[in-house]
């Protein structure tokens, strides 16, 4: 389908710029005619991805970059979050409820992306970086398209 | 993120207000546990109603310091957290361990 | 001095994407200690420079790039906006207040850029490009360092 | 940005909220003399009280209308302005010509 729209915002890997990808990518999705609910589970969904870039890829080096791409395609949001950090061994397990490689950690950020969004899929190399790519469309233009039929 | 709070007795009452995520979640769980031992308290009360955002790092900082209060014997309680918030409790599972309240007095009883 | 922070955001040409612009690089400058009233005057300097990319710089085209790059050095923001259109004949003459090319505007984007942000550099080469670089320190900082002196 | 109107006499009184930028000027240009042309008024009260963000392109609009208004013979006058938008008209003129004013009845005696 054709891209409507895009935005690619590239942060330095500090968590002081958690907080602004989230509000980026929130006010790219209000193009869409997504709730504020659904913005809200779009908001947990980025803030997860960025923070396993900023601990696990870059294991809190403040000096890498963590690349944020979003598009709307009709009427779907993608958003793609991508580092170059260390990577993810077992891509199947680390994606489980409750695991995590940091004891201190919750193992719950998959979860909570693979909850709030439609489709999350992980592409990761060891030493070479993590993707993570997800995609969520408003309920109600699928409930409308539904109607339709 | 900001903290205000308060001691009743044993019991350390937490309000939270902003946003609570990976940036502020060392913050969070170093000033709780400081206000714990400066007020020699047994048991914390969370107020929630302020937080506007939190994610599975901010959750972790809360179960954190679930984790060591109940160590210790202490309780923890959660009070009036958004809707929002309180889907993400929900969805972690700290509600069926620590009780969710309507008020903070509603809290401070079931101390 | 050393760069602190730097956040690239990168926008289709859409008009579209100009509230986005503007709170993307209100939640960066919010890293530093600006009043209210300042990331106001950040607001209205972006939302000229990245209209002026779109409008005169692409001509309305909604197919190109706008490319912002906000960096913090010490206590300065500084803010680029970049294009890749037409380019500036002469930008002496285009930094006048009240001189637009376009009857239809009043030519006040790049004086009000100046009002409101501390220093505003223009580099334009025709059918290259347009990069305005704004720079602007929290008046508190300012301030502060006149006492100490 | 929204618009919302009422007509008194021959003034058109429009209640902008929202933001006045690029993004929406063309929009308040055509709903603006839609509804002067549709109501046949020839005077304009402007109410930007719930205005949140103005830059030159939304000044553009309104002085457009300005011109338009008073070429015809009519008057514009603007009401409650919030301190920044009133900063950024302050700086383009526009106030020196058109009348600021604290109320729209204030603005409607002075048509
Ligand atoms: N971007 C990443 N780079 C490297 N490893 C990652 C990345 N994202 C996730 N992981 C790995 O996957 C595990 C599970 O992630 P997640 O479900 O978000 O839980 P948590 O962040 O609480 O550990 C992490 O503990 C980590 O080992
Ligand atoms: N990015 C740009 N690319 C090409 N021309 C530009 C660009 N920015 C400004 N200009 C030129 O400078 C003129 C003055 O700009 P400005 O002061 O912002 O006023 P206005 O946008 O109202 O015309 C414009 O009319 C245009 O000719």
């Amino acid at each position: 389908m054709k891209i409507t729209n895009q935005i690619k915002l590239s942060i330095i890997s500090l968590p002081e710029n958690l907080p602004l990808a989230r509000v980026t990518v929130a006010a790219f999705a209000a193009q869409l005619d997504f709730t504020l609910d659904e913005i809200e589970d779009i908001r947990v969904a980025v803030s997860e991805a960025v923070s396993n870039s900023l601990i696990h890829g870059y294991e809190n080096d403040p000096n890498r970059i963590v690349n944020i791409v979003c598009t709307i395609y009709g009427d779907v949001l993608e958003i793609t979050v991508e580092d170059e950090g260390k990577g993810i061994v077992d891509i199947f397990k680390a994606m489980q409820p409750a695991y995590s490689t940091d004891p201190e950690r919750m193992g719950l950020g998959f979860t909570f992306m693979q909850s709030f969004m439609d489709k999350v899929e992980v592409q990761s190399a060891v030493d070479e970086g993590t993707k993570v790519t997800m995609r969520k469309e408003p309920q109600k233009a699928v409930t409308a398209l539904a109607e339709e039929n | 993120m900001k903290l205000d709070f308060k001691v009743d007795k044993k019991t350390l009452i937490v309000r939270v207000s902003g946003e609570l995520d990976l940036l502020v979640a060392d913050e969070f769980r170093q000033e709780v546990d400081a206000l714990m031992e400066k007020n020699c308290t047994d048991n914390i009360v969370l107020n929630l109603g302020g937080v506007r955002f939190i994610d599975s790092s901010g959750l972790g900082g809360i179960l954190g310091r679930y984790k060591k209060v109940t160590m210790r014997g202490g309780k923890l309680a959660i009070v009036t957290a958004p809707v929002q918030v309180k889907r993400i409790l929900e969805m972690s599972g700290i509600l069926s361990i620590a009780g969710l309240y309507e008020s903070e007095n509603e809290a401070l009883q079931a101390m």
